[in-house]
């Protein structure tokens, strides 16, 4: 397989790796595609095929862009050993090759002007939100971050992170490294003494929900970026969806890998999602008379 | 490949309708076309397979929708889609636009539904683009509790009798089946019976996965249908026997439309070696969004190599 | 794993036999013992299940007898195996002199000979070491022009009969069906209602395999069964359904044996949480010699992990 | 996995690769397993897993064994690249990991007594010819080996060979090494010349057929090394069966895992093997009334 021909600003590709580190309990990769390196932009993510065609594991893997060098070609990915697929992925070392899909989803979306801004990330969902302080800062925006993990080896880029950012703030549940707490602790008050109006969001679905409503009770706005089990990443399968409100104000099951990943955290219906599982609310479009 | 590919014959005749090539999308794999346009353009596929429609948008199920499973992935997707009115307003224009040919997948809860689709269908502006209408007889009845039609031979006939007499002559009908059933071909028979021009085999078998952490069914609606090379045997098998029935004079000859595992141009020669006359492409595609025109360059490489048509190759691992 | 393995309750009730694991070989995937013996003491096994035998001895089929397919193979053995009497006289005595726990698997061409069958075991002097009969349903009925009996539920019940009437009650059987029907349930139901203890599921599912170099089926005997991890959601899914009925109260309660692609302890405990009350590795021992004793070990460490008795996970999964 | 203890002269390794060499257009592996290493004698074979857990190919793939070194504990096999299994294995390099099953079958058997054997192989059909070749030789054998392929490049042992054996002729179909011809063509002259009494065969079905009709017609005995499709390659499944003709006269479908892969070759049943696949012969034990 080689690259094909970008139609709209999608493309796949057969990807060298050109380095594979660990980084805390993590592997961040770098791998060589220029063609989604040119395209991208934070907050969206690539899908890896695990190895060919004689895999039993047919499904790509989802992950977040952590940055791109547009110069270098290079697309890098922060990863987790949470199963067989990332497993093979985190054991591909330089030299290997992998197919990549992407740039994929929408991203983040930068306030129309210069404003503060707060960005906090749960284990490897801190990955994409570097990238994107450095553009918010381009932009003109002062960045805050909250880190935060379970413990000091789920941080990612508590070392190397503070450069790109005017603020860091680094929370572990266990107190392994910075202060003790949940990464949602300090956001209120960072919220009221930098009177930023949004706040950016990735990590787990409790942390997303907690984020969006302190958001809310700020008067700010979040846009979280959430992570649903993808089979195609590419908006053909409908497996993704998650209870979207509109601005119409009608509720639909919306694709997380085609409207999301990055969703505007009041429109997500969280009243509806609970232990990993998401019902369809009642009042949703299309919804069956009576819930099976 | 020996030769260019272009000078390659892979026509092949759908009830009356002659396609360029072979290959199709499976429904609900290519969702309704845009989003595969852009690695490539769907005009280049025999046919564009659409997302099953319903006569009303369907939110479908809750999440999880999905588990993988060994070289294959069960869904619950529940028939999500715009319902026929948004379907034919949006979706069928653009696909005609792109110039697309078009099977369109219809649905219903009860035969009457399955018909009203098929006329508001017929109706469209559009409809110039439709090649054939698949129906997805392997959704459950809900006037049988639940029952799913092609596991009935009569219940299958009537959907197709109905959805026959709303739809124009010249416009095939295939009749996609489920193999969870104890005879296939009895099925494919009474389809054929009710009208249908031709058979989509297979759709996806009933299976379960259990999320032996939470101690429950992995899937939002418990069951789910599995897909993917897991399943090819099944479905070489099916088509096998519907075909072996045609040749034999059991039941009358008509087109099948292979699906099942279909990942690479070998697969697909192997469902048409078996007896289809077009092959879809489903779940391969989510594993590589390029898998359906891929599929198709390696199959015309193959039928090359064996200084063949196409047509020629249909069923001819048939002993008789 | 969290403790010591030995301390775990793995004991599992078999339709009044109490086996002290849930751990079994699974028909024809390990002949009859011998040949696993060498690499692990058989006799570790809640049970060894022996492969289908018949009245007379059988050639099987000729070759190619297999095909590989994702995640998978295709088998057309045509149950070869020595005959019961040289059974009787040679392998049932082996297998108790090593201790085994025995489930004898039977299969006949005809209701008559499955009841001759096990009636010339019963008067085996090695008969004290069959701790079950497994009757093997999902083979060809000759009178019924090859037809399954598995497939049709009276046939199910009439093999079940003739063979209760023979056997001693203590002695449970255990009917296998297949999983390609249209309604497992109602097969299950008449298995039981013929006189079975519990339920075997599932044999293979029906596919086949193309050669597309010589363009003929890949399998001398052209169908074969298809087993293996590809196969697991299906196995799932008819110990689900069946299991359901039984807590349903539609049929009555027995025990579900779980087979179908478990290859991993995880596997094992996904059909315990479905419905099964022991598991079989089948197609998993062609990988790994050791899979049933490495998957018991598997299992006994999840068990243990959840501080739990193996019984207690028994259909947990389920909602009510 | 770890070894696991010999019950019964056979066991399942994980064994690292030492070496993976090119040879013409096979790769010879060696593999570190000494428990199979004490156990193996000529003619038997290794199985081979292809991959992981999460491999779509799930079962093992048959190789001859080499040669053997209970010294260094390693197993050597030579493997073509004959599809997605084979391939894998091509594919592996010092370093790497497999899990093996061995040493499985029934090898040749010596003659009684020292007498000229001639050896013949097809392809890598002569991988096990070489250290039984030696083992002949320890034993007092004069041994003449023939060895022959399509091409130069699918000869194996040809350079190396010669030191194995007392004589050695090479054969290619189109000559592009040795002489031109199939490898059986010089068997004749050899068989009279040398007076030997017993050939040793393997490779393609078709040579195993020609050496054993030869080698009759010379008052010769033949053992042939079959290679079928095997599921399990340990005797559990009956997917590798051949009708063999037993010392009673009777004949049966015995498994070649475990029976074979050496058996005497007038006790296979040529007659109903063609093309790829082999019927039940009507005399056969168990035979259906009419055949299917
Ligand atoms: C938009 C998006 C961005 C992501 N970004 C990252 C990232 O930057 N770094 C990282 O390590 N992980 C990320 N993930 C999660 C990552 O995709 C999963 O951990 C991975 O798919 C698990 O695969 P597995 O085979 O290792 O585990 P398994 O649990 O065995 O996977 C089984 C199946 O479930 C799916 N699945 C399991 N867990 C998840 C999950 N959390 N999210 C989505 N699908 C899942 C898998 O894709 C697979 O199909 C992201 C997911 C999404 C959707
Ligand atoms: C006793 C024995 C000894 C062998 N010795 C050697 C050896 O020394 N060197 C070597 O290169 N090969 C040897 N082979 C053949 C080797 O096992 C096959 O080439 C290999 O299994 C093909 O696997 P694949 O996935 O590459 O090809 P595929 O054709 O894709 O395999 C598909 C399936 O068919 C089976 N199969 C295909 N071809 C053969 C074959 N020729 N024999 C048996 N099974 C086959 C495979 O095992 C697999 O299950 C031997 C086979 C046997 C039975
Ligand atoms: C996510 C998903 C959604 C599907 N939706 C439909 C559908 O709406 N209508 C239909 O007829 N088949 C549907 N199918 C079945 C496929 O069209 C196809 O018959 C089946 O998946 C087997 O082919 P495959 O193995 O190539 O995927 C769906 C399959 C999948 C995986
Ligand atoms: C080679 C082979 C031979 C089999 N022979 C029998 C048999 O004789 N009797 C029987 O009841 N099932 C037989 N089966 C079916 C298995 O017992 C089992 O039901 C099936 O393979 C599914 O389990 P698995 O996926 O673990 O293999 C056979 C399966 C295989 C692969
Ligand atoms: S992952 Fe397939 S539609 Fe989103
Ligand atoms: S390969 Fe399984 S019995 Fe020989």
């Amino acid at each position: 397989m080689t690259a094909t021909p970008v139609r709209d600003r999608v493309t796949r590709v057969d990807a060298a790796v050109r380095a594979s580190e660990p980084a805390g309990d993590y592997r961040r990769l770098t791998l060589v595609a220029p063609e989604i390196a040119v395209l991208a932009t934070p907050g969206q993510f690539v899908a890896l095929a695990i190895d060919g065609a004689d895999s039993a594991l047919l499904l790509r893997r989802s992950f977040s862009i952590h940055r791109v060098s547009a110069d270098a070609g290079t697309v890098e990915i922060v990863v987790a050993d949470a199963g067989p697929g990332t497993r093979w992925i985190t054991r591909l070392r330089a030299g290997g090759e992998v197919s990549v899909v992407g740039p994929l989803g929408r991203g983040f979306t930068s306030p129309s002007a210069p404003r503060p801004c707060i960005l906090v990330g749960g284990g490897y969902g801190s990955a994409p939100l570097f990238w994107l302080a450095e553009s918010l800062r381009v932009q003109g925006c002062s960045t805050h971050l909250i880190l935060g993990a379970a413990t000091e080896r789920r941080l990612f880029g508590a070392r190397s992170g503070a450069d790109s950012v005017d603020e860091m703030v680094v929370m572990t549940d266990d107190g392994s490294a910075g202060a003790t707490g949940l990464v949602t602790q300090p956001l209120p008050e960072l919220l009221t003494r930098t009177h930023a109006e949004l706040v950016y969001a990735c990590g787990p679905m409790g942390m997303l929900r907690a984020a969006t409503e302190i958001a809310e009770a700020h008067g700010a706005q979040a846009q979280v970026a959430v992570e649903e089990a993808m089979a195609c990443g590419v908006g053909v399968c409908m497996t993704c969806v998650l209870p979207i409100t509109g601005d119409d104000g009608i509720t639909r099951m919306s694709r997380s890998c085609l409207d999301g990943p990055v969703f505007t955290g009041t429109a997500v219906r969280w009243d509806v999602i609970a232990d990993g599982r998401v019902a369809v609310p009642a009042d949703c479009l299309g919804a069956p008379a009576v819930t099976p | 490949m020996t030769e260019d590919l272009t000078t390659v014959d892979l026509t092949t005749d759908l009830g009356g309708v002659t396609l360029p090539n072979p290959l199709m999308t499976a429904s609900g794999c290519a969702a309704n076309g845009k989003e595969l346009h852009r690695f490539f353009d769907i005009a280049e596929l025999g046919a564009f397979v659409t997302k099953s429609v319903k006569a009303e948008p369907q939110s479908g199920r809750g999440t999880p929708r999905m588990a993988e499973t060994p070289s294959g992935m069960l869904n619950s997707i529940g028939l999500q889609g715009p319902g026929i009115e948004a379907f034919v307003t949006t979706d069928l224009p653009w696909l005609q636009s792109v110039g697309a040919r078009v099977i369109v997948s219809i649905a219903g809860e009860s035969s009457e539904e399955f018909a009203r689709v098929a006329e508001r269908l017929v109706a469209a502006p559009a409809f110039g683009a439709v090649a054939a209408i698949e129906v997805n007889i392997s959704c459950p009845n809900v006037a049988r509790r639940g029952l799913v039609y092609a596991c009935d031979p009569e219940s299958s006939a009537t959907v197709l009798r109905l959805v026959r007499e709303v739809v124009p002559r010249g416009i095939p009908l295939l009749a996609k089946v489920t193999p969870d059933v104890t005879d296939i071909v009895g099925i494919a028979e009474a389809a054929l019976a009710g009208g249908a021009d031709g058979l989509t085999m297979i759709n996806t078998l009933l299976g379960i996965a259990i999320d032996i952490d939470r101690q429950r069914p992995h899937l939002f609606g418990t069951t789910g249908g599995l897909s993917g090379p897991a399943v090819r045997p099944v479905a070489v098998r099916a088509i096998w026997q519907t075909h072996a029935a045609m040749r034999a004079g059991r039941i009358p000859s008509a087109p099948i439309v292979g699906v099942g595992g279909v990942r690479s141009g070998r697969d697909a020669l192997e469902l048409t070696l078996a007896g289809a006359s077009a092959i879809q492409v489903g779940t391969a595609t989510f594993n590589d969004p390029l898998a359906p025109v891929r599929v198709l360059g390696e199959l015309a490489g193959l039928v090359a190599d064996r200084g063949a048509r196409y047509a020629d190759l249909v069923g001819a691992a048939h002993p008789i």
